[in-house]
């Protein structure tokens, strides 16, 4: 991101007139102000953009976007996110939601949205609690947390991995930011959106309301990934014979940056749109065959 | 056993064998042959529980005019064995004028073909067979079963090699060689039997084989396939079910042909869920699956309907309820369909009468998907998408506008009569997406309009980004609870769906042409060929609709004035138009499941008289004309011959009794 | 405003504030002290789009006898500021005669509650509030409330005391400090008020406190849970949902205190398949989840009915379509649990009438269900489930056998009768688990019986082991496709429902006591306490139950012979009972959601006469008593005076007439 | 598996008469026959085990033993196995399913038991392909196998990775396990039933019918897991502060034997029944404190 580039749309002309949901403080609001400064910088055309979501407060982002989107179920962003790039690759396609969202309910399309490595960009901003539903643990709640009715002795399961199920899942973009610093983020979210894969962002996007202590302690907590690792090898897909596939993964959860990047190609079994063939002709040789 | 001589108008043939006998093969060989001589036909199939390799059954029936149904029972079976034949014994309905082919080797005939009382005849078909390097016993039958229907040998020997064209040549030419010889030997033999008739008089009976072009043979699965390739449609996601697979995999290698895309998805949640994406994308999209997969997609639907974005779910039902009957058919997902969604989600519900018009009810859910921006579910089932016929190519659905576009909202009403008749079906009702006119100021993406339909921008519009939305929303999309938003938007989706004009495409109404005891008196004029009014009116939908028309067909010889009715538009139901088309007439709803699923639907909306009667009876078992012509004697009392003296119907039936009616029928139904 | 003067049964009290201003204690200390008092009361709150410290409503009616709905409009609004007061203004309903106590420091009274035309008067909450340190405006509003109501002081201070408890010390004494300025402050004002009244005479009048046993202070979702509890549920598998975590949040501690389990699952699915997993194992399961959540469990549902495991299902519904209107209500989701499911899967569909009838419905709910082997769906909804009440404990149940014990398959009949009348209103039917007994030969776990129960034995118990299956099977359970097999299990679902007793509990029927006039004329003789056979049956269900029975009180106030039918079984419908009920009556049939989904059922069902008519209307606003009372002159075309020349009903009506009624009704209540 | 022990019920007494419907050849009677002499070794009495599955040929299985059963919907054995364990702490309950079945639609129930940790076996008998809807591409389908009409050019995406997934998402215990070796795969199967928590058995379990090739070419690939690795440091639940958890996963997908096995303890969120508390008293307290 080098300060020649001036980019011809603000940040702020990514925002819609919708006024956001959230609570005041909320963690939210530093991903919403980072996208907007990544989209700015990457000068995508607004109209070209679509932005889906699921249901929760994370999931709101969309509407205050100008720029297309759908706030779709609890659970599907990805889903939806990848019918649409299937049908329209022409399209930058920004998939959002939060922890419950993504890794309770939705998280059978987190492991095969990372297989299937079509190019998305999927932000979970996580919270470590349902908001929306007021305060239950959510996979990513540590195992100890009494604060939920629901569990009132703690969930007592530890908290779900985002990073490690993305890399065995076969993501080949991994990143992690912080609301706190919507700038770094909003350069891993630049990097994500270009990146030619399926790219995930997990970003500590704190709860102000039922997690009050995160915003602080998180923000002490987190530093730079570089100390740690995140690599895999030979992926079944690309493994020489004979050779044994290996995943490393040493993580704490709180290291910031890009954790793991190697671009795959694109998905194979998908006759893309747009190759434009004379659909009549296909239509009628098809009529024809059944004559046979 | 002679084909089709003096009033026989078709010949049902069934072929069974256990694992590997080829039944199922034979059987694809007859239908294939029968499609190059004119002839029209369908075949369904029946296996054993075994995943592959158990035994199995196949039932064709042939005939010159269009086959609707499998009929009330078999004439010909040949049994390349035993193994396991009970297991058919309700699927086979053989009678004492039936004839059993068998293998001499296969051992005793089992109890419950002897008592059947059908004659029973000794081939040996596997010693013929192993007369021919290669040569397989279900080849002979071919032959045999071939000549016994009377077509001829060079329409057999062409449809083995295609049918069997991907095999080694030697393979091919084994099983050509072996037709020739089943039927040379079955046409000999007849030659010496005591109808005396000889092979040249056979031959010239013979239906001719000609290579001009032919009917179509096809799956129902196939003819759904076919019908999303009509509608343009672009995007398919799917996970895998039976019996719905097997139009996924007929589009999976076409679709691509046609520039589309085929996804599979993990699950059934992520493939509905795909289809929105797509849809939302502007790209038509459809998914199909069978009852436990609509179960998981209703959550989908719901929010293609409020988020109002185009998608089409095929159903190719099974027997229910949960994983019930995963190879068979029933008609049990009706409810589901029409009830299965939480909240007010109006949508639309169609469902396919026969094996070629599940091409013609998918190109037309999808269209009316698009123009009225909901969900679509069409219900088709494993007695329709199962079953390959010979047909004649079904035709294109009526015109249906194209999705409504922004820059076209205001010149809406005006272009709406004049492309309502353009010769292509689904002309958007706006400039394609590339125009470079950009809009004054943005519409609001769910507004009000006369017709309910808002219009709907895609990605790639400049100057229209709009966030769909699945909560209750205002006219631009933002959440609301606000009462009046609420209430508008909710009449907003059930208004589109009410005032949209369906045109004729929502039934398929016979009343019967003059009945053949008519055409035949010269003296009659030409009149005489407009039906009669109807007295009876049988209201069916679905894959019953082939019995319950041959069934019409035969009352009506029998001097009955009876209409058929198949709803092909099953939500939003045209009741004006149903109850103008049974007004007068004693109504039998006829379906095959327990609950009588679309008797109680059709009397929560209040179409039917109160003397209206119900025949709903569980799979999997195909339905047959006898069953409909017994119940309607039973259940409206009324035999043909009393018909004349009864009453003229009117509603004046006790209303006690009639409002017993639906435990009563529905309850013979199911003890059937 | 006087307290309970002269005629006025209940008053009815809004407290409105923006984020943090305490308006939702407020109410339920208002609550709580009205509790304490012997009265009856309900609390409904409504909240701004913000998931936490947006602007809150919370209403309030109180009354001597019991409390059924908020009523048609509110008498009193205290406004505590004015933020964003226009979100409420339809649930505020405020008319000429309401009084609006606002903060003079809150600015200028907004266009919508000037156009009410309600009388206003300042009151400096926030001001007298900073005369006591820690003190806050809320509490200040509850003393000058509860000055205005009449509610005794010592209560009100009582109840903070009891809803603050968990904070400071300081911050209860504050609380308490600010109620008596308030309180104090209104009762003094009052004195000098034109009404003459003094202090004496309102101290003397206002309702007593006592500490002896209270009413209950209950909302329906923790009255689901107690019901719960009541039924021995033993295992919850959930995921969280609004508005139904609150009966999960409510019953996780407790449940563990009567030695159950909570897991919060994944995601729907998984909760509906734990529960059938538990249930298997023989312990009673139970989830609350709504409509988005409940259209993910219908594949689990249908697993639960096929296999014969018996699992209840609490939907607290919300507006639909889709994620819809998730804090708001709705009776749209009837559809959906009525014939959601795909193939034919006959169930049980229950809905409580009233907060307290949560404990009763979802007690019976389970129960029906073990006996039964079946899944229930019980429909409560946001109205019942979010609103707090204080009334008198609900009563058990009837008593329901337990699950039918495979020990005790050959003595079932004789047990039955005893049984039937026991105290312990669930004894199975059989020997506990423990008995040593073994039997001679098993029993196939889905024989067929004549009450169409078969004896279910619980992993354990040896000499039973069996496999559950979710496709068609024959009565040992092992998959079976043959149409016989089907058939007889299908009749066996079905039957084992309709032959089930369930005596009264089926609907309230209220046919009301003799009318007001009628008892306060001295010369009339006993027998007139006896209620006159009903001319116009309100026909309902579910929340709507309240505001029905409010209108049909004031309809016989007005000498109309009304009765209410509240149907709280809903599925297997209880028709002949239904029939019987509304013989000879007028019926219009109640409900909030825009598709009349209970009259088309209704319909379906064929109970109903032509002349029914439907009032729906979608939601999220409560139902109102007048709205009832004018759809019923409206539509029945009846006013009070018009009755006693208007004909008996009868079923003359044309055909023609009432056929167009489902869609002309429901029209009109969306149009409302 | 000392020979010393004699077990009371031979193998074959826990088969019921229900005949299988696979086909000749079929992995999954290995299966069948291995758990069998599991159940036979540990001498678990028959009507204390339940084996409950989903839907595929491989959830079969449940009919053909003498236990008690449950034959689920697809996908969802483990939620079943779930509910039934925690209401019935008493049972050995053992969820059995295919590759599709658990990896494809049961995807997220397989994250989420894993991390819950509940007492249960899982067996996956993974045939890389659906096997009962006639042969489609499984999420464990090699990428460029081409024999589904549904995926006429293979499915282009990287084969699932069970045993990756299992212990990212922290299962307690991995095997891997091939039906061509009934012995080797009784005593994992043995070691899986008796380890105290989630213990996931991979199987290689060919499908004679639509991978016909898999029999023997796995049959020569297969060899012990020994060489490589599969490890997890520090799982969130008793992280030391400040630690950084790792994960190291080395497997080719052929490795056989007890890939990892780290006992946790119960989950502590349930309070089991059993403990017979007084019903009706607590009953009444709950009701005594509604008048409050
Ligand atoms: C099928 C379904 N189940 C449950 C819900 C209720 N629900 C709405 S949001 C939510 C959780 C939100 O948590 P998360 O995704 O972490 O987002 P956050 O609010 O924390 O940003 C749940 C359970 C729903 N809308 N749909
Ligand atoms: C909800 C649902 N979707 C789809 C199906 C169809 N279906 C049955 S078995 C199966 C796949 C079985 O594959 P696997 O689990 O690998 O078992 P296998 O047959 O290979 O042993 C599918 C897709 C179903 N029964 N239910
Ligand atoms: S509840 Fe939490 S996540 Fe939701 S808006 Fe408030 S602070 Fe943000
Ligand atoms: S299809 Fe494959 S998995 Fe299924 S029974 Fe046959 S061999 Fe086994
Ligand atoms: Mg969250
Ligand atoms: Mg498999």
């Amino acid at each position: 991101m080098t300060p020649a580039m001036i980019p011809s749309l603000r940040a702020r002309d990514y925002l819609s007139e919708v006024k956001p949901i959230w609570c005041p403080g909320c963690g939210h609001f530093g991903v919403l102000s980072a996208l907007t400064k990544a989209l700015a910088y990457l000068e995508r055309p607004k109209h070209e953009i679509a932005v889906v979501s699921g249901i929760g407060c994370s999931s709101r982002l969309p509407a205050y976007l100008d720029c297309y989107g759908f706030h779709g179920l609890h659970g599907r962003a990805l889903p939806l996110a990848t019918g649409l790039k299937a049908a329209r690759p022409d399209l930058t396609v920004i998939a959002a939601g939060g922890d419950g969202d993504g890794f309770s309910i939705g998280g059978n399309h987190f492991l095969h949205a990372c297989r299937r490595d079509i190019d998305l960009c999927y932000i979970v901003m996580d919270n470590a609690v349902y908001g929306m539903t007021k305060g239950q643990a959510s996979p990513t709640t540590p195992p100890d947390w009494t604060q939920s009715a629901l569990t009132p002795h703690g969930t007592g399961i530890p908290a779900f991995r985002p990073a490690a199920i993305a890399l065995a899942s076969g993501a080949s973009f991994i990143a992690r930011g912080f609301s706190g610093d919507p700038h770094g983020l909003s350069e891993l979210i630049a990097r994500a959106i270009l990146h030619p894969g399926f790219a995930f962002v997990h970003v500590l996007s704190p709860c102000r309301t039922y997690r009050p202590d995160d915003q602080s302690s998180w923000k002490q907590a987190v530093h730079p990934f570089g100390e740690h690792l995140l690599s895999a090898t030979e992926t079944p897909i690309n493994a020489a014979q004979g050779s044994t596939p290996a995943l490393q993964i040493q993580d704490d959860g709180l290291g910031l940056g890009i954790l793991y990047d190697v671009p795959r190609g694109p998905v194979s079994n998908n006759a893309t749109l747009g190759t434009s063939p004379d659909r009549a002709a296909a239509l009628d040789a098809i009529e024809a065959e059944l004559e046979a | 056993m002679v084909w089709l001589s003096g009033d026989q108008q078709s010949i049902t043939v069934a072929i069974s064998g256990s694992g590997g006998s080829g039944a199922l093969t034979a059987g694809f060989i007859l239908l294939a042959a029968a499609q190059r001589c004119g002839l029209y036909g369908l075949m369904m199939r029946s296996a054993g529980p075994q995943v592959r390799g158990g035994e199995s059954v196949s039932i064709l029936r042939l005939g010159p005019s269009p086959v609707t149904n499998i009929g009330d029972r078999v004439d010909l079976l040949a049994a390349l064995d035993w193994r396991n034949i009970e297991r058919f014994h309700d699927e086979l309905a053989l009678d004492n004028s039936s004839l059993v082919l068998h293998d001499s080797s296969a051992g005793a005939v089992p109890d419950s073909i002897l008592a059947s009382a059908a004659e029973q005849r000794q081939i040996d078909f596997s010693r013929h067979a192993a007369e021919h390097s290669d040569g397989r016993a279900n080849m002979i039958a071919v032959g045999v079963l071939g000549g016994e229907i009377g077509l001829p040998l060079p329409a057999l020997a062409d449809a083995a090699e295609t049918l069997l064209g991907k095999k080694a040549a030697a393979t091919v030419e084994a099983a050509k060689a072996c037709i020739a010889t089943g039927y040379r030997g079955t046409v000999a033999q007849r030659e010496t039997r005591a109808d005396g008739e000889t092979l040249a008089q056979r031959e010239t009976a013979a239906p001719a084989f000609s290579d001009s072009p032919r009917r179509w043979r096809i799956s129902g699965n196939a003819a759904a396939g076919l019908g999303a390739l009509r509608a343009e449609v672009g995007f398919v996601a799917a996970y895998p079910i039976t019996p719905a697979s097997e139009m996924l995999e007929w589009l999976a290698p076409r679709i691509e042909r046609a520039g589309g895309t085929l996804l599979q998805a993990e699950d059934e949640l992520a493939a509905v869920n795909m289809l929105v994406g797509a849809s939302f994308g502007g790209v038509p999209a459809l998914t199909a699956t069978s009852g436990p997969g609509l179960s998981l997609m209703t959550e989908g639907i719901g929010l293609a309907i409020a988020s109002e974005t185009p998608i089409l779910v095929v159903d190719v039902a099974r027997g229910g309820p949960s994983t019930g009957l995963p190879t068979k058919s029933e008609q049990a997902d009706l409810n589901q369909a029409l009830y299965g969604l939480h909240g007010d989600a109006p949508h639309l519900v169609l469902a396919p009468l026969d094996v070629g018009d599940c091409a013609y009810s998918v190109e037309w859910a999808s269209r009316l998907a698009e123009r009225l921006q909901t969900a679509a579910i069409l219900l088709s089932d494993q007695a329709l998408g199962q079953t390959h016929a010979v047909i004649d190519p079904p035709p294109r659905c009526p015109p249906v506008l194209g999705r409504k576009r922004i820059y076209a909202a205001s010149a809406q009403d005006s272009a709406q009569d004049s492309a309502q008749h353009a010769e292509q079906p689904s002309a958007p009702d706006s400039p394609a997406r590339t125009s470079t006119q950009t809009p004054a100021d943005s519409i609001a993406r769910y507004a009000p309009s006369p017709d309910g339909i808002s219009p709907m921008p895609s990605p790639g519009e400049p100057g229209y980004a709009y966030t769909a939305e699945g909560l209750a929303h205002n006219a631009k999309g933002t959440p609301s609870s606000s009462a009046a938003d609420h209430r508008d938007q909710l009449s907003k989706l059930a208004h589109k769906l009410k005032a949209h004009d369906y045109g004729d495409g929502w039934a398929r109404i016979d009343r019967g042409r003059a009945t053949k005891h008519a055409t035949v008196s010269a003296d009659k004029p030409i009149a005489a060929d407009q039906p009669a009014p109807a007295t009876i009116s049988l209201l069916t939908w679905g894959s019953s609709w082939g019995a319950v028309q041959e069934a019409a067909n035969r009352l009506r010889e029998q001097g009955l004035q009876v209409q058929t009715i198949g709803l092909r538009l099953l939500a939003p139901l045209q009741q004006e138009a149903l109850r103008a088309a049974i007004e007068g007439t004693r109504v039998l709803v006829i379906e095959v499941n327990a609950g009588a699923q679309l008797f109680r639907y059709l009397n929560a909306e209040r179409v039917l008289p109160l003397s209206a009667r119900s025949f709903a009876r569980p799979g999997p078992l195909p339905l047959r004309p006898f069953e409909v012509i017994a119940q309607l004697q039973d259940q409206l009392n009324l035999s043909p011959q009393a018909q004349d003296s009864g009453s003229k119907h009117s509603h004046k039936d006790s209303h006690k009794d009639s409002r017993e009616s639906v435990a009563t029928a529905s309850q013979k139904g199911a003890r059937r």
